[in-house]
Order: structure tokens, then sequence, then C-alpha cells
């Protein structure tokens, strides 16, 4: 091991305590009731549910759960290059929790092939898969309004299943090779027996530079595919930012979680301090305010504007009982977080910070769930108990627990310390009053 | 394995890490202060300095005959009209907000997120804020048609029983704009209060010493004191992120809550202030690059910091050009003929030149600074922030204008050509900027001495202290 | 109310910011209360060490805020719905979302005036006359690169001579008195 | 800097209340704001000699002259209802009654104030005249009295000679005037049924506006203090005893 | 070395401090006052005129009706200032060799106009309409105030926005029946000063104020208040030659049974009329366009 002068304070033991079996176990079988519940439940609402979308709203439900994973996993990847290129000791911390999200990234692609195939070759999810051949004629029977049918017609250079397969892989194979390189490179740099800080930061700032901005570009695409397009007469540039910054309000709370989790015993216990965490809780509350500024900004032009082509889309998600969900978004995903990382002393206590941090994970995926159901227009301005709506709870809880058992595998494969970095000779050096 | 670093002998450069430091070595607590204040302090006003004050007043000599006869005629000598109603008067008002932008920021979130690289270039980047909100805020005030009359836009019980509409993004800009100044002002001279005690206490003239002194408040630096201060900037700086952000949102917002093709867009926002701090940094480094060659502030203004700068540009300008490209794709994925048109119209329509200026501008050519060796090529450098300053303007010239002239209504269609008043009022700004920020270098300490003080390292108290030394030691 | 005359305290310049920390720990073991720490840049060691930890900035910055946040959208409402109603565009007189904008600048520009002022308040400030200034050293030091601790008069624990040898004792550059 | 936005906010306001706007005095025609426009100042303008504006072809018609075949004649060229009526009263007592009383005695206030006599419509000679000779004396004068042509409407000149013949009617009103079948009361016994008191069947008080003449000359309010009026049917033409009902009398 | 400030300077600084925010107030209040004062709205001022015409004397002391001089009050914008020749009604015989009314004989003369100067001015953006105010129950005096007994005309109230959006937010306070128009002494409805009021449906298209009929004598049982007929069509028809007297009693229709409210209180008056007047809602009335167009 190299580093010798900063190793001195470092813990012999650098892999991952055995407490984190105790959570994958527990994960599972989470994940287990999950499923047994979303099948049940899709039974249950295929018999009793009028009409009955048992099966469809356990394929919406997945939709969610598999955008919230993918956020974790590929937001991870843009916090990982983020963190890479901004520098700083917090990002030191958490370079582990995030290189093992990211490392998931074939879980995700398993879960995003039933929303290829049935959402989109089937074309149960998306009216414009559905309707590709026949705009015209479902425009007649009424099947469709005038502003979808042009929608689907104008759109078809895009919006169709070929491309949206195309697109997909093609982002998931460069996202791979990214995760990959990143992974290795980290590996290797912990075991060059120099420092040589100079040289692994020029590697790591030339990849994830260029990272960042590629993969801003390519998440605005497939969320246009995945999410967006499920309403395809909607649109709104800030759409994007709105998903770059919502995956980091995911990702960051559960590397948080998960290094508080772990910081009882060796070796976090020696690494993590107050002082990153109060960082890291900073810019949790960045990200709630920045979160809140896109949707919001966003809102106010749309009702500003009032015109009959944006309107709707708020109006499917705030009227007909909608307003409650919107509400309550506007809660988890602000009003909580906001006023609690106001306090400076809520940010250092372990406990309350990961009250904070589940808030914001669990705001993430009741977001997700406000953007996705009212696209249906079953659901549209009439949110009404079903039992095909519980698949929201469900699914993504299962889709979600799977993963982190994966995460978890993940974590559990690399030290969960990264040592060559000078970084890590000051947090160890407990000289310092203060950083 | 080898060492990959290359060995580097220049001092400036730390040996471990590789980067420039961000203040020279060797530096003690006295040698920082006196490089400061003596360019306050010094009898002798260097001659380049009168000369570009002059220069500058001249300008503003220009601006005064400008907005004089605005007075006196009305907004009718500017080229504003159907259908370009905001023509030069709006595109000046958004630059320089934008410009005001990069002070806040690096003042205020760099502190968020201690970046201690902010400390060289806080106060002056802040004063910069300051004047560049005054030269954007004269801007919509003149617009107004009788500008005396600009106090009818605060709610005060007036004669006509009339109350503000708070429902028009015009009102929200008068409180995000003078909000902006007001916290600028303050978060300034809070800021410099210890250094004017510094100057107070370090100035040989009877008049030095009462004016600063006056300003300084009583400043002893009591640890208390310090304290208070500490947490008061910490609490300022905090206010000032999401007000620097607010603002330019809401500058957004007067666009994209109308409903013209092109404005309405729900981007508008993050991507105003990307804008805005792109060009605000691009003006920092117009500024800091030949005052720190002029007053030759090599050690405190270092080449890390414009290397920082840069990297600060190239991200912001990478956001910037998001927002472009997710303009155009949304021109044809919204399905709507006019925002197809709009953007058919930017690009090949008669202004069309304008929105490739731009481009070339703000993206092609700022794609050079993913050059680690362009990045801390000062000359290049200066080059480049003329460069993007100029693609900023020409990017709110694109919105305001090329939207204007073409909008729902063929029948409405027009064309914009300014006039000479305003492009007299245009410089007459540049003039007004360059004036107070000779007069603030000349007065006032443009680097705040007690941060580069804390910034050194024998500022740092050891726990476990030297034993005292025997008396007479 | 009468001037205070005489002997305001004892002054100890020290070359280092450890050195004053460590008197100023001193002297706060030994008793003393009233005395304050005078550095060029802040040190909060020193005001750790003098006793002083917590600060009321924040208290008064987030009661300015609520207080800026209130009044602005209070007037808003006030006037958009009774005071001024005006139909814009169809939409309601009530229009929260607008209002949110120039409530948040509100929020900001008071807790921001209340983060300022009321610092320079709680500090006592502006004092343009202060004993301390009337040491000789004082001025030259203070601001730039020297680091003082002054033992006050006031303090029940102090006592000229014992006080004077007390402060000597914590290897300063010099030990000066300050008068009124 | 907050006493220069002071002083600066208090310069604005000078500014803004020592003189008067731009906006105030605009550049345009008011009606008799007067104008640099014309040699003679005005922005109303007369009518150019010997033209005729649209809808101003006064042909030569009874209507506009209350001449018929150049002689005056004894009828409306409208019909009377109550509505012309009170409009005729209003008018009349706007316009006529400072010379000629609210009687039509011709002894109001003007002449009592040194004017010539004005001519009293219960007189044989006027009782004698046409109901156009009113109509055409108050369009073209008579005498010292001037035309009122400019200050009241053709319409209202009719509706003012209709009231002036009910003036005359009311003055010397018979029982046999009352249609047949109708039953004449005295206005006492009618007080007195009502349970109204004895001032009921006096004089009428009028609005405070009304105009008091000097009480020498002998005409209370609203009904002629010396003749009562016998108290008319339901029908009649209670307008010139009945207290005045101008409002909405417009035509 | 020396302290710069002396001691008082601590005292001084806070004084002035203290002052400054109080001279910023005390400058508010100031301006708050000045901007509604005669100084700014020239209320109350006598303005030099080239006849020194007294109001009083001609409304007060002569009864002359409003309208006498003021013909459009009615059914223009204008009021109307009235032109020599109304003067001359009179004066070509009385007071013809008053030195005062030398300028009127002389513009009578020379058919120059004379030139007054304009008390009660508004700006040229104000569109103000004296005729459907004076039609739908604002009476002269609730603008112009007793006229009937200003000697000289001034401007009794400031014509400022505030001062116009007042009524208009609320005009039920200054609504008069429309026969109390002229009325310089109205002082509204009260527990002395009842009024009783009748509204009849009008049909569509007369004047709104027609179907309502005021009095502020008690209305008995018997007393007859004439109802109007319908209004005739064709007023303006060539000569149909209807003989006065020759009652027609098909046009001279039946008073209806008028149910006539009895009003003590200004503000339920005003609430009558509103209603019967047809007057909009304050918040149509103070809509922008209404005055500035």
């Amino acid at each position: 091991m190299a580093n010798e002068s900063f190793s001195k304070g470092l813990p012999a033991v650098q892999g991952a305590p055995a407490c984190i079996d105790v959570w994958r176990r527990r994960a599972l079988r989470a994940g287990l009731v999950f499923s047994i519940l979303a099948v049940i439940l899709a039974l249950v609402a295929e018999k009793l549910d009028q009409p009955a979308l048992g099966w469809e709203h356990l394929l919406r439900g997945w939709l969610t759960g598999f955008v919230g994973c993918f956020g974790l996993c590929f937001g991870g990847m843009a916090l990982l290059m983020v963190q890479h290129l901004s520098g700083g000791k917090w990002g030191l911390i958490v370079r582990r929790p995030l290189e093992a999200m990211t490392r998931t990234w074939p879980v995700v692609v398993l879960m995003w092939f039933p929303v290829a195939l049935l959402g989109a070759s089937y074309g149960k999810l998306y009216i414009w898969a559905k309707y590709y051949d026949d705009w015209a004629s479902a425009l007649k029977k009424g099947l469709i309004t005038m502003d979808q049918a042009h929608a689907i017609h104008w759109k078809q250079p895009m919006l169709n299943v070929t491309d949206f397969y195309v697109v997909s892989l093609v982002c998931f194979a460069i996202f791979a090779l990214y995760v990959t390189l990143l992974n290795r490179w980290s590996v290797k740099r912990d075991a060059d027996p120099e420092p040589n800080v100079a040289y692994w930061r020029t590697k790591f700032e030339n990849l994830s530079g260029f990272g960042v901005v590629l993969y801003a570009a390519l998440l605005f695409i497939l969320v246009i595919y995945w999410v967006m397009s499920l309403d395809p007469t909607w649109y709104s540039t800030i759409y994007g930012f709105q998903y770059l910054v919502g995956q980091p309000f995911m990702v960051l709370p559960l590397a948080i979680l998960t290094l508080i989790g772990l910081s009882k015993t060796e070796p976090i216990k020696s690494t993590y301090r107050v002082i990153e965490q109060h960082d890291m809780g900073k810019l949790c509350f960045a990200l709630v305010m920045l979160n809140i500024y896109f949707a919001f900004g966003a809102f106010l032009i749309i009702w500003s504007g009032n015109s009959p082509e944006e309107i709707p889309w708020y109006l499917d998600r705030i009227r007909g009982g909608w307003g409650v969900i919107a509400t309550l978004d506007v809660i988890f995903h602000w009003l909580i977080p906001f006023s609690l990382l106001l306090s400076r002393d809520l940010k250092r206590i372990n406990m309350r910070l990961s009250v904070v941090c589940s808030v914001m994970i669990f705001a993430g995926f009741w977001d997700l769930f406000w953007l996705i159901e009212p696209n249906f227009k079953d659901a549209a301005r009439n949110l009404h108990f079903s039992w095909g709506i519980l698949e929201y709870i469900a699914a993504p809880g299962a889709l979600f627990c799977f993963w982190l058992v994966y995460y978890f595998a993940q974590l559990k494969r690399r030290p969960l310390i990264a040592t060559n970095d000078p970084h890590l000779a000051e947090i160890l050096e407990h000289d310092y009053a203060h950083a | 394995m080898a060492t990959k670093d290359a060995p580097v002998n220049n001092p400036m450069v730390d040996p471990v890490t590789g980067e420039y430091r961000v203040i020279a070595p060797g530096h003690s607590f006295k040698s920082v202060t006196e490089e400061v204040s003596r360019i306050v302090l010094t009898s002798h006003t260097p001659l380049g300095w009168w000369f570009g004050f002059m220069v500058a007043g001249t300008v503003v000599g220009i601006l005064t005959i400008c907005v004089t006869w605005l007075f006196l005629k009305g907004v009718g000598i500017w080229a504003v009209t159907i259908p370009v109603a905001w023509g030069f008067a709006i595109v000046e008002f958004v630059w320089w907000i934008g410009i005001g932008h990069a002070g806040t920021l690096i003042s205020a979130i760099l502190l968020l997120f201690k970046q201690g690289w902010r400390n060289s270039i806080n106060r002056f980047a802040e004063a910069m804020t300051i004047f560049a909100v005054i030269c954007a805020a004269m801007f919509p005030v003149l617009h107004l048609g009788r500008p005396w009359l600009g106090y009818w836009l605060f709610p005060y019980p007036n004669t006509m029983n009339y109350w503000p509409q708070f429902r028009s993004p015009l009102m929200w800009d008068v409180f995000a704009v003078s909000t902006y100044g007001t916290i600028s002002v303050v978060f300034w001279y809070i800021g410099m209060i210890p250094d004017l005690g510094t100057l107070r206490d370090r100035s040989q003239t009877k008049v030095g010493q009462f004016f600063y002194g006056l300003l300084a408040v009583g400043w002893r630096g009591s640890v208390r004191h310090w304290v208070r201060y500490e947490t008061s900037s910490l609490l300022l700086a905090g206010l000032a992120t999401p007000l620097v952000l607010s603002v330019h949102s809401v500058i957004s917002l007067d666009f994209s809550v109308a409903l013209m093709p092109g404005w309405h867009t729900t981007i508008f926002p993050p991507y105003f202030v990307a804008g805005a701090i792109y060009s605000g940094f691009a003006m920092v480094l117009t500024l800091a690059i030949p005052i720190r060659k002029f007053y030759h502030l090599e050690d405190l203004i270092t080449i890390r910091h414009i290397d920082n700068c840069n990297k600060v540009m190239l991200a912001t300008g990478l956001i910037v050009a998001y927002g472009y490209s997710t303009e155009v794709f949304m021109a044809w994925y919204s399905a709507s003929h006019w925002e197809y048109f709009m953007m058919w119209n930017r690009m090949f329509g008669p202004m069309g030149w304008s929105y490739w200026t731009l481009i070339t501008c703000n993206i092609a050519l700022p794609q050079l600074l993913w050059s680690r060796k362009l990045r801390k090529n000062v000359g290049f450098t200066f080059l480049m922030a003329l460069i993007i300053n100029t693609g900023m303007y020409f990017e709110r010239f694109v919105i305001v204008v090329t939207s204007l002239t073409r909008d729902y209504l063929p029948s409405s269609w027009g064309t914009y050509r300014a006039t000479k008043w305003d492009y007299g009022t245009f410089f007459g700004t540049l003039g007004l900027f360059t004036f107070l920020f000779f007069l603030f270098i000349r007065f006032l300490p443009m680097i705040p001495m007690s941060e580069l003080r804390m910034m050194l390292p024998q500022a740092r108290v050891r726990e476990k202290a030297e034993p005292i030394p025997e008396a007479g030691d | 109310m009468p001037l205070p005359e005489g002997l305001y305290g004892l002054m100890a310049e020290f070359e280092s910011p450890t050195q004053l920390v460590r008197a100023a720990k001193a002297a706060h073991g030994a008793g003393y209360r009233r005395m304050d720490c005078y550095t060029p840049y802040p040190v909060e060691e020193a005001a750790e060490a003098i006793g002083f930890h917590r600060d009321e900035v924040s208290l008064v910055t987030l009661i300015g805020g609520l207080l800026g946040l209130a009044a602005m959208f209070g007037l808003e409402a006030w006037i958009s719905v009774w005071a001024f109603p005006l139909n814009i565009a169809g939409r309601p007189y009530y229009s929260w979302p607008a209002f949110v904008v120039p409530a948040y600048e509100w929020t900001i520009l008071w807790s921001g005036l209340s983060a300022a002022f009321g610092m320079l308040a709680l500090c006592g400030l502006p004092k343009l006359y202060h004993p301390v200034f009337n040491a000789p050293n004082f001025r030259n030091g203070a601001t730039t690169d020297k680091f003082f601790l002054c033992l006050e008069s006031t303090d029940p624990k102090f006592e000229a001579g014992e006080t004077r040898s007390f402060l000597e004792g914590q290897a300063p550059i010099s030990v000066v008195e300050v008068e009124y | 800097m907050r006493l220069v936005s002071a002083a600066a906010l208090l310069a604005s306001l000078g500014f803004a209340a020592g003189c008067r706007q731009d906006m105030q005095d605009q550049p345009r025609m008011f009606p008799q704001r007067g104008s640099t426009v014309f040699a003679d100042g005005r922005s109303v303008r007369p009518q150019v000699l010997h033209t005729v504006a649209r809808g101003q072809l006064y042909e030569n018609d009874y209507f506009y002259t209350g001449l018929m075949n150049g002689k005056e004649a004894d009828m409306m060229p409208f019909p009377v209802t109550m509505q012309v009526l009170a409009r005729g009263q209003e008018r009349f007592n706007v316009y006529c009654t400072p010379c000629h009383s609210r009687v039509g005695n011709g002894a109001g206030m003007i002449v009592e104030r040194g004017f010539k006599p004005a001519g009293n419509f219960h007189d044989a000679k006027r009782l004698a005249e046409p109901l156009s000779h009113y109509f055409y004396v108050m369009t073209n004068g008579y005498g010292a009295m001037p035309d009122y042509k400019a200050q009241v409407t053709p319409e209202d000149r009719w509706a003012i000679a209709a009231y002036i013949r009910a003036l005359q009617l009311s003055q010397n009103a018979k029982v046999s005037d009352v249609p047949a079948g109708a039953q004449v009361e005295n206005l006492s016994d009618v007080a007195t049924r009502l349970g109204e008191p004895a001032s009921y069947a006096g004089p009428w008080p009028m609005p405070s506006t009304a105009v008091y003449g000097p009480p020498t000359v002998g005409i209370a309010a609203g009904a002629p203090a010396e003749n009562p009026p016998k108290p008319a049917g339901k029908n009649a033409v209670s307008g010139a005893a009945a207290p005045a009902r101008p409002s909405g009398a417009r035509p | 070395m020396p302290q710069i400030f002396d001691r008082s300077s601590n005292a001084l600084a806070r004084m002035s401090l203290i002052l400054t925010g109080l001279i910023v107030i005390a400058l508010g209040l100031t301006l708050d006052e000045l901007q509604r004062s005669p100084w700014v709205t020239r209320q109350g001022q006598r303005a030099d005129q080239p006849v020194p015409f007294s109001h009083k004397h001609h409304v007060e002391g002569l009864g002359l009706q409003c309208q006498y001089c003021h013909t459009t009050v009615e059914k223009s914008n204008y009021a109307g200032i009235p032109p020599t020749k109304t003067c001359m009604n009179c004066h070509a015989q009385i007071w013809t060799d008053a030195q005062l009314l030398e300028p009127v004989r002389q513009s009578w003369a020379t058919g120059e106009s004379i030139t007054w100067t304009r008390v009660h001015d508004l700006p040229d953006y104000v569109f103000f309409n004296h005729e459907i105010h004076v039609n739908k129950g604002i009476g002269c005096s609730s603008c112009h105030g007793r006229v009937d007994e200003m000697p000289i005309m001034y401007m009794q109230n400031t014509l400022q926005m505030e001062w116009c959006l007042n009524c208009h937010r609320n005009p039920a306070k200054n609504l008069r029946p429309t026969s109390e128009i002229y009325n310089m002494a109205w002082q509204g409805a009260s527990e002395l000063t009842p009024v009783w009021c009748a509204a009849e449906d009008v049909p569509k298209g007369s004047p709104t104020a027609g179907g309502v009929t005021c009095t502020e004598t008690a209305p008995g049982g018997e007393v007859q208040m004439a109802a109007l007929s319908p209004p005739v069509p064709g007023l303006h028809a060539q000569s149909v030659g209807v003989q006065i007297g020759s009652e027609d009693t098909g046009v001279m229709q039946l008073p209806a049974g008028l149910h006539y409210t009895k009003f003590t209180s200004q503000e339920a008056l005003g609430k009558f009329l509103i209603q019967h007047y047809d007057i909009r809602n304050p918040r149509e009335l103070t809509s922008c366009e209404v005055c500035h167009r």
C-alpha cells in the first residue's frame, strides 16, 4: 500500500463491515414482500376495479420504480463526476458509495426491458407507440384528441419504437463505458505507489468534464422518451434540468444515509467527520432549493402564460383531487427538508439528518408518482382510489429494494475509503481544530 | 510506478497538488496589508489612473448628454417603437444585471463553498456588481417614458389611490433589482468595515483618518465582534446566493411570462442565471487582468484565480449552450408552428447575423477553454473575456429584438435599427461603470486584507502550542 | 451620566494568534471574565477562549426575514384583493404564485438588512471613540498584524499590579495601561 | 446613501408637484379650451356661413320653425304625453321662470331686478295665441326677449309651449273641463277624507332648490296662493300643481 | 497615537443615526401631506377671472338653474361654459353700464371669446363625462360643492384620482335621485330627511334612471304621483297634429300603483339607486379604461 505518509491514521480494515449483509438481507425480504404484493394487487385490481387496469397499473408502477432506480444509479454517476471536478473533502467521503451506485447499472438496464417491451413495443404505456400508424383512425374514433394526433404525427421521426430502443440502448452503452472507466481508474489510483495527484486529477477531470456535459444532454433525451412522451402533447424546456437536479436530490441523501449507517464501525468511523456531514447537509439544502426553484419557475411561467397548450398539464395534476398530491409533493420536496435543513445543528446530528434524507428519497418517488400517473386518461384530473393505484407503492418499492440489494453487494466489493487523495491526510490529521 | 507529474520549479505552483497557489508564498500579515493598502493610501496618484479616469469621465459626459436629451425629448429618440418596444434599453439592462451577478456569486457562493480563492477578487467583484446594478437600473427607469415618475412603481399611499400590480413581472423586477442593489451595497460595505479600520489606522493624513474612521464605525477587531461579523457575513452570503439566482430569474420572467414565441419557455430562469454568471465572470476577468498588471498584484491575483474563473466560464457557457440547444430542439418537438418559425427566423431571418455572432462568441470560441494551457494564458483569457461579453450582449439582443420583430401576426412584423442615442447611452454606461470603478480602486481597498490574512499559513492557531519562552527571550 | 475616568484595563500585545489564544485561555482559567481580544482577522478560538460562543445574529436575521416575508405577502394580498382589485387577464385577485416573487425578495432584503445592521447593533457600533484606541501601540498593529488581549479594570478580579504580572507571564511583546 | 436617495426623492416629487406634467396638457383640441390653430383662438368652431351640416338640414318644417305655410298654427308636431308635459315643465322652470315666473305671469326675478316686464301668459292676448306662437318666440325672440334657440332644443321648445298651454289651462280651469263622469271634489275635502293636515289643501312645498320670489309678488311655491286650483281628477293635467317630478323626464 | 475622534463622537454618531431616521420619516410624512395640499391641487384657490362672476348672486340670489347657462351638462361630456350671448340675455338690459361687465360687452361687440380661467381642470388623460354622472344620480354639489354659496368659483375638492376612486369604489354614499341633481342643498337620506323611492320596470333602451320615482315628502295613499307612459316612438314624427287638450286616454295612461320604500339612511338609498340606475359594480367602475382611454 502506498501513501505511508498518511496511512498512519488509516484504519486497518477498509472493507465493508458485516452490517451490510444484514441490510442486504432485509432489503431482499422487503423486495420479495413488495413483489408478491404487486402481483396480488394486480390480480385484485383486475377483478374489482372498474375499469380493470391492474396489469397496466403494475406497468406504470414499474416505470416509476425504474425511473427512480435509474436516477439513483446514473444520477450517482453524474454526482461522482461532479465530485471529481469540484474537488473538496466531501467528494472523497462519498466517492465509494457513489461508485457502488454506478456499478448497479446492469440491474437498471434489466428494469428497463419491461418498460421497452410492454410499454413501447406493445404500446401499453405510450400512446404514440400505440397509435403510431393509425393516429388518423384513432382520432376519428375519438380515442385521441386533435392535439394528440397532431403531436403523434409531427413527432414520429423521434417518437417511434425503433428510436426508443436505439437511443436508450446507445445511452446505456455510453453510460456503462463511463461507469467502467470511473471505477477502474479509481481502483488503479489507489494502487498507484506514488500519489501522482496532478496526474490522476487531470485524468479524472478530463473524463468527468465532458462526461457531465454528455450526461446532461443524454438524460434530457432519455426522460423525454421514458416519461415526458407519456403525454405526447406536453413539452417543457426545463424538464431535463429538473431531472438533473432531481437525481442528486435522491442520490446524495442515499449516500449520506449509507455513510451514517456505516459510521458506527470502521473504516468509515475514522474518516467520517461532522464537518463533511455539515457540508453535505448544505449541499442537500442547495439541492432542495434548486429543485423548488426549477419546479416553481416552470409553474409560474406556465401559470402566467395560461395558454391552452401548456396549462392542461398542470390542471391534470392539480384538479380532481390531485391538488392534495401536488401540495404534499411540495411539502415533502421542499417544506420539510427546507425548514429542517435551515438548522445548523440538525445538519450535524446523524439521526436527525438521516430522517431528512429519508424524507428526500421518499419525496423523489412521490414526485415521480405525481408526474407519471396523471398522464393517463383514467387518472388525469381524477384522483380516485382503486386497487391498481396501490401498485405505485408495491412496484417501485419492490424495484427499489432489489436495487438496494445489488447496491449493498457492490458496496461490499471495494474498500470503503479511497486512499490516494491529498484530502485524506487532512481528514485524518486531527490536529486541525478547524478545516 | 514512477511519478507521472512533471517537476515544476515555479514557486507559484504547489508541489503536492501541482496547482497554482492562491497566494504567493512568503507573505506575512504586514506584507499583504501593505500590498493592498498602499494603492489607496499613497499620496501619489499614478498618471495612468488619471488618464483612465479622464477618458471614463468624458464618456460619462456623453451619457449625461444622452440622458438629458432623453429627459427633454422622451424615449422617441431611441429606436424603440412597435413592434420592437424593448430595444437596446432592455438588452443593456439585462446585460448589465447579468454582469453584476458574478460579483455576488464570487463573494457569496464561493464563501459558502469555502473556496479560498475567492478572497482576492471578491471585493472588487462586489464593487463591479454594485456599479453594474447602477448602470442596469438606469435603463428600465429611463425606459419609463417619464423617468421622473419612476417612484410610482413603489407601493406608497399616493394621491391616485393606486397600487402596484403585483401580477406583472415588471413589478417583480422593481423589487428584485432594488433588493439586489441594496443587499449588494450592504454586503460590500459590511465586508469592508475591518479593512476600513485598517486604512484608518494606517492612514497618515488627518482627512484620511477621519473619513476612513467614520466609515469604519469604530471597528476595533474585538473577537466578539469578529464572531458576529463572521456569522453575519455567512448569513449575508447565504441570502445573497438565492437572491442572485432569483434576480436574473425574475428578469427572465419578464420575457418568459409573456406568450411571445422564443420567450415563453420554462428553461429561461436557470439559463438566464447561467448566462449572467457567464458574462459576469468574463467581466471580472476583463477588469482583473489589467488591474493585476497595473498595480502589480500578481502575488494576490494568481494564475489560479484566472484558471478557476475560466473553468466557471466554461461550465456556465456549457449550461448556456445546453439552453440554446434545448430551445432549438423544443422548437421542433413542441409541434408548434410559431415556435418552429421563431427558431428558423432567428437563424436565417433578416437578423440571423446576430444569432450566428452569438453562437460564435458564446459557444464556439469558448470551447477553447477546454485546453488547460489556454486557461492559464493571461492574454488569451483577456481576449476570451471580451469575446464572451460581446456574445452575451448579442444573446440579449437576439432574445429581445428578433422575437419582437416577428410576432404571431405578420401584419405587425417590423425591424429594428438603433439610433445614435441608443449607442450613446450604451457607451455612456460603459463609461459610467469604468468611472465609478476608477474611483473605487483609488479610494477603497480592492482586495479584502482581513481575508487575505486569514489565508496565510501563520494565521492558523495551533492546538499544541509551543511552550512559553522565558521572559526576555 | 458621569464619564468614567481612570484605568480602563491592561492591554497585552502578542505576536501570533496561538500566543493570544493561550493567554486568553489562561486569563479565563485564572477567573478573569471582563476581557476582550483584538485581532486583525477572525480568530474563533480566541472568542471561545474568553467564553463567547453563541451570537444572536442568526436569530435577528430569521426574525427580520419572517417579518419581510409577512410584510410583503400581506401587502400584496391586501393591495390585490382589497385596496386595488384589478382584473388582469382573468387571473384571480389572490394570485399567490405571482405574489411569491416579491415576497421572496423582501424576505431576503429584510433578513439581509437585519443581518448587517443587527450585527452592528449587537456589536455596539458605531463607537468611534473607544478606550482601547488610547493604547499607544493599538492602532499600529491591531488591524494589521498584532494580537491584543485586554483585561478590563471593571473585572472584580482585576488588580493593577497582579494583573500586569499575570499578563507579563504570558510572553507578550508588551503590556500597556489603557486609560478611559 | 439614504440621504442622497431621500434628497433625490424630494427633488423628483417637487418636480412632479411643482410643474404640470406633460401628459397633463396634451396638444389636442378640447372643447372651449382655446387653440392656437385658429385666428380667433377658439377650438369650438362656429358654423361656417352658408353651409348646412349633415343632419342639420332643418327644412322649412313646422317642427323646426313653428310655422305652417308661413303662419303660426295651434297644434303640436308630435303627440303630447305626460312625459312631454313634465319635460316642458322642467325646462320652463329652468329657462323661462327667471322672467316669466313659475306661474307664467311675467313677474319673474329678473323682471323684478329691472328687466323689461315679461309677457303674462294669462292675459287675453296671450291666451288667444296659437300654440306655435310660443315656439316661434322662443326660437326667434320677441321684443326685449332674446331667442333661446341655442339654449333649448326644438323638442324642448315644443314641450315648453305645451306646458305653457297647460299653465294657461290651470289658471282657467272649469268644471266642464273635467271629463264626464269624473267627480270633482274640493281639495280641502280630499284632505279631510285622507286624514291629511289642512295644509294639504294649501300651497305645496317646493323642493329646496325652488326659487322663492319676494313675497310681494304674491305667489307661493308651486301653486298660486290666491287662486288655489280646483283639485283635478285622477287623470287631469295635474303637472302644474302637483309637486314636480322632473326625474326621468328626458324625452 | 491619539484618538481620532473625540469622546462626544459616540453620542453624536448615535444621535445622527436616529436623526437620519427621524428626518426620513418626517420627510415621508411631509411629502404625503404636501401632495394632497392645496399648493399642489389648487383646491380652494380663487383664480383671477376676467369678470368676477358670482355664482352665489346668480344662483342663490336670482334663482337661476344650473342648466340655464350650462346647457350641455345633461347630454355631453362637458357642462359647457356659456357663450357671451347667454350673459347678454339679461345684461343687454340689466347693469348695462357696470364697469365689471365691460369685458362681456367687449366680447359681445367684437365676437372675441372671454378668456376664463378654468377652475376644474382635469388632466387631459382623464375622460370625465358629465352626462353619465348627472343622469345616474351624482349631483352637482357632490363634486363642485355649494356653488350657490361661492361668490367666486373655486375648487371644492382635490379632483385627484384618489378622490375619484373614493367615490367609484363606493358610489352609494353619494347617489341621489335624479330629481335632486341640481339641488345644491341635498344632504342625503337620513332619519331627519327621509326619501321615498319607487321603481318600476322600464323597457330596454330607455334611460336607466327613468323608472325610479323619488320624493322627499311622504306619498299618501291617494297622492297622485304621475307615472310615465311608455315612451312614444317617433317623437320626431312629422306633424301628427295632436292638439293639446284633446286628451287621449290611450296615451295618457293611468299611473300604475307605485310601491314606495322609505329610506332613512344614505347607504340604503344608495344601494337601491345603484340597483335601479344600473350602476356598474365598483370593480368595473374602477377599471382603468373607465377614465383613461
